[in-house]
């Protein structure tokens, strides 16, 4: 099994869906034209191997997704890339009222199999370029909604996500395209709506997606030296929202962290706390904690950015705080 | 067109007509709820696009709605019941007044957000061109939709990807109380100069001059022309929607356009005219439509709500694991409304 | 003291603050032409009263909140009525990456001081037409959001908004303008970011905003004649999330409901649910229970409509159960 | 205009053309980081429209602004300064090089999402026509920001309410690696004439002939004849930004561009011509040009970072009750980095 990046698993995903679906195309801003193919390299390549498939268009996100919606509903399988999240917000209407509601509101005559693909993330880009609103798609009938951690996630969800019938936001990660993983040569696909261990242990559950991940495996091969021994659940779809595992896992270790990227106010990590102590009260001996980005709209400031957003280190602040407080 | 079909296109116009007022009648009686669009005096855009149409074209509207599900052939009995929100309407009651659908028809839909299906009807556009299906999409709009965002995006899109679509303003110059020279900038037609696309202004009170001008781009789009922009000047005869007192519009306005009426000047400038039918077959016709729009109130009053047990239906066409769960709550609605139990799922 | 409608309480505040303040004018879609004055007759008259100061604007959302920032930006306190607040996701670019991040983004040289106006709710309308979005503007650093649930606060509040330097998101609601309530002659404001007791009880705290409080009262009348005895917060305020009457309650009732009106999952109440845990763990005999819309995009058909929506008897429901349940 | 503001127009170019190179080497340094857009070639733009606007009139721009910062006279310290990211720059080090902002001179700022900024645009435009300050607004956007829907509802509303401001295109042809052809269906200029709006081509490689558009602009919206767009064709000689590779486009066409200089140009063809410096002048201000630039380098090096403290600060311009509790969660950084406590305030 050969290691590769985020980045190349997604594009591997792409073409082998390609390959297997003529009406599959990647619409979006310069995913053939910029450097050789996407803003972040995800499509390099792919318009040379599939002529008249990937398309760039104009700077419209609106009419991107709503584009793809329609060509979606008229037979098609549409890729629609987004350059970054943030830009998401200018076709928020299509996306809520639109993509999500068609199937529904029509009684089932609409299909929308379309997947939005767009990366999370930052990188000292400021405030309008480094935002998280994994809680907006995941508060949203109609959508499924997907942020997988690691390479082989990225590829087997990303497959799924194209043959599913209904509008797919998949969530990627800049921090992440360049990170490694083993993936393997044959075609596999990972089912949406179903989380995943990505650490066993019995101290502490941390819950977790995209990024954070990484972050929690990173502060657990800390604090596993320490002999703190943190399981990790990686809820890889966000909507269906599985809380199975993290819930299997508090029966386990009676003491939660969610860990998220974005604003704490509101955040998913909201969700995933409430819906937890509802089901899982009797199991808690300590109130479920939050490991969140501080609520301010990204500063460019390499230090004002590093105090803003959360790393391994606050993920073992939570759990040493958790750890040591009785109650 | 021969005499049978020019006498169908009365007929539709009729149908709506009568379709309309009766419905009216129905959301005084509060068997219809919601925002109600109501059609009158715009019978012959809808009525003359659709019959310039094939029927496996593409045809994408606004929430003004009820015609065109008409036109395109959806039962009246089906669209009374979606207005009376029963199970056997054209979404089950789902939609409503303002998303009325018939796919098999290849009508997509009416939609209720100012200027959201334009990017929609975009697609389907480029869809038939990406499959080679030869359809046309014809997206039709309302004059104050055409300030909003999309519409520029849609715009563009179609011209810079040649997109065999005709964008289709239903001008009839206001956009609820707000008259167009309050919301537009210029005269509408010249709205297609800045994407130098192809555009005619129609006059939307004459069934046939709609049906030509509709050919003439459909046409043009099929030979790949590209995308078309008709300003179909019309006018609606009732407030904005039911709800709508229509305290802004003159009175002697709305009296002139009146004079000017879709269905009364096809009768005498071209059926009676021309002696396609006698004063007696009108009167027939008049029946006849009174009759199919009886029977779809009928139709409508004795349908059944939609089961409970359907809510959950078609939020996703392909169900995925997990969403019974807490939390994710695409569950039945007796289960969703009891509280969370302590258990691992709910 | 005269008893009014919400709907004219709201229009006292405009019309005191527009002859208090020259630079408050209201821009919105038929605010003057339709039925005398807006979609739901907020604005009625106004147009008349102060000639040059309410115009009417093309559908374009992105415009009406986008000119209004610059006019704020520019000097001016503009008040932008967005018809419903479905069409805030035309504009959500405008409000989360413009109008809410101005001020902290160039670091205080540039203030937004304008307020969004707009109504939830619902009545047959389906799923474009009967949204809550209040979890969403909640997660947004940089504006304040405010939801009256009487006309004693609307006015009050809405006059505090006015005069705010920062953008707020003034949320009103269809079911509530045709409501009454006593509100003095004589002026008043009622601060941003704090929450009110609406009644006083011992049994359960619920915690709620908007229509919502009003099925609430509801619901603690019957559950009264029972002997059971609510206490309910009405929070006011969504951003900044006022949750120190929350917290002295649940301290007293060791009960707490989250009663919202949206989609339950990623919605407000989480929030509320997360950090009230969080804060009262040992405080709490049930875990806390939520009350929400079913997560369906809103059916038209009034059966449908009426199972999805939350009422009373849900609230009475959710109590019997809380106070039968043992943990 | 005489002959020192002729030099000065000069050494404004200059000094960003040297900026640019120099914030180039020290992003390469990572002194600089996140996104960086060079405004090399296009200097002549910035400085000739700035040079036609009066002091307190608004100016408003797209993320490409450092030129346009330092044209309108932020000092390259405070410029330099914000791309280090430091608590001397322009904002303290929150915006970065993508939002330099200068209210103190009337300018707005550089804004990041395309074609968001140009409702902005309009509202202070809105503003000056409400307030009656007589002042006029500019807005400058890239070609690409000419699709998204923002161009389309600004413009239509501008001209509607006839406000009083300058929509300007720096039409550099590309979008990124997205040429003008693949993103817009018609000539830049067209565009304009979906609002009936007075437009002209203008070279933005010549800052007389900028400087003269803007002029001539302004002078109509100050006169109430309401708002212009200008089609400012332009070229940028480095990749979109210092992340960009710049494969795309054609070695020959930056050549070619590169000839037309507008620094270049304006020494030869107006300075030197008319004899109203000598080379060796020429060659002094390049000489002051470059130390101003690196004292300001040297002084963005010696600056603090912000202090951590201020984290939190102008969030809200006017705090109120309740900011401190948590899940609202206004509070310092080391506090909100902690675990919330069981506490009733954490
Ligand atoms: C984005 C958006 N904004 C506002 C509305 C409310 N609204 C519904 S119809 C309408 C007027 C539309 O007028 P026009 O486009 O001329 O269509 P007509 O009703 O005349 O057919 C408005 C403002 C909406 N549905 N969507
Ligand atoms: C809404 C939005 N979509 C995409 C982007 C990413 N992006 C940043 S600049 C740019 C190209 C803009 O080109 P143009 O308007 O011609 O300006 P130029 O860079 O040439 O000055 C793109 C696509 C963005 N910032 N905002
Ligand atoms: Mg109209
Ligand atoms: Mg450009």
């Amino acid at each position: 099994m050969a290691e590769i990046t985020y980045r190349e698993a997604l594009k591997r995903a792409l073409r082998e869906e390609m390959q297997r679906d003529p009406t599959v195309v990647i619409w979006g801003e310069d995913v053939v034209a910029y450097a050789g193919g996407g803003a972040y390299g995800v499509t390099s390549g792919l318009a040379k191997e599939f002529p008249g498939r990937v398309r760039d268009t104009p700077i419209a996100e609106e009419a991107i997704i709503g584009v793809g919606i329609g060509a979606a509903m008229g037979g098609m399988r549409p890729v629609c890339e987004i350059m970054t999240v943030n830009f998401t917000l200018v076709a928020w209407d299509q996306i809520v009222n639109h993509a999500a509601k068609q199937s529904h509101m029509f009684n089932g005559q609409i299909k929308v199999p379309m997947v939005i693909r767009t990366p999370n993330g930052h990188g000292r880009t400021a405030a309008t370029h480094s935002q998280n609103f994994d809680a907006w798609f995941a508060h949203v009938p109609g959508l499924k909604v997907v942020a997988p951690s690691t390479p082989y996630d990225a590829k087997g969800l990303l497959k799924t996500s194209i043959r599913d019938d209904d509008p797919v936001v998949f969530l990627e990660h800049l921090q992440l395209y360049g990170t490694r993983g083993e993936v393997p040569d044959e075609e596999y696909l990972i089912p949406i709506g179903v989380s995943d261990y990505k650490r066993r242990g019995k101290d502490v559950t941390l819950v977790t997606w995209g990024r954070m991940t990484m972050e929690s495996l990173k502060a657990a091969r800390i604090l596993a030296e320490e002999g703190i021994d943190v399981e990790i659940v990686d809820l890889r779809t966000l909507r269906p929202l599985d809380l199975s595992l993290a819930l299997e896992s508090v029966h386990k270790t009676n003491r939660v962290i969610v860990v998220e990227e974005g604003w704490r106010t509101a955040g998913l990590g909201a969700e995933i706390a409430a819906s937890l102590q509802e089901m899982a009260f009797n199991d808690l001996d300590a109130p479920i904690a939050r490991v969140a980005g501080l609520e301010v709209p990204m500063p460019y400031a390499r230090n004002l950015e590093r105090a803003t957003l959360p790393f391994a280190e606050d993920v073992i602040a939570a759990v040493h705080a958790m750890m040591q407080k009785q109650y | 067109m021969d005499k049978e079909n020019l006498v169908a296109l009365y007929r539709q116009m009729v149908l709506i007509r009568v379709f309309e007022d009766r419905a009216a009648e129905m959301y005084a009686k509060a068997k219809i709820a919601g925002f109600l669009h109501l059609y009158n005096g715009q019978e012959a855009v809808a009525v003359g696009s659709v019959s310039a149409l094939h029927p496996d074209d593409d045809v994408v509207v606004n929430y003004r709605d009820h015609g065109w599900a008409l036109a395109r052939g959806s039962s009246a009995r089906a669209v009374m019941a979606e207005l009376f929100g029963r199970a056997t309407g054209t979404t089950g009651g789902r939609g409503g007044s303002m998303h009325l659908v018939d796919v098999k028809n290849r009508f997509w839909g009416g939609y209720a957000i100012v200027g959201g299906h334009l990017p929609l009807a975009a697609g389907l556009a480029a869809a038939a061109q990406y499959l080679k299906t030869g359809r046309v999409t014809l997206c039709s709009m309302g004059d104050g939709s055409t300030n909003i965002g999309t519409f520029h995006a849609a715009m563009n899109w179609a011209k810079l990807w040649n997109l065999p679509i005709i964008f289709m303003v239903e001008n009839n110059q206001y956009a609820m109380g707000t008259h167009y020279d309050v919301h537009s900038a210029v005269p509408m037609i010249q709205k297609a100069a800045g994407y130098d696309m192809y555009a005619e202004q129609v006059d939307g009170m004459d069934v046939m001059a709609v049906r030509e001008a509709v050919c003439r781009a459909a046409e043009r789009a099929r030979k790949g022309e590209g995308p078309s922009f008709l300003d179909v000047v019309t006018y609606r005869y009732r407030g904005h929607s039911m709800a709508d007192p229509d305290v802004q519009r003159d009175k002697a306005e709305i009296a002139r356009w009146k004079e000017r009426d879709p269905i009364t000047r096809f009768a005498t400038e071209v059926l009676l005219k021309r002696n396609l039918v006698t004063p007696k077959d009108l009167n027939d016709i008049q029946k006849s439509v009174e009759q199919e729009v009886e029977d779809a109130i009928e139709f409508a009053d004795k349908s059944p709500e939609p089961a409970l047990d359907t809510l959950y239906d078609y939020i996703y066409q392909q169900p995925v694991r997990n969403m019974q769960i807490a939390g994710s709550l695409i569950r039945p609605p007796t289960i969703a409304k009891d509280i969370p139990t302590n258990g691992k799922h709910a």
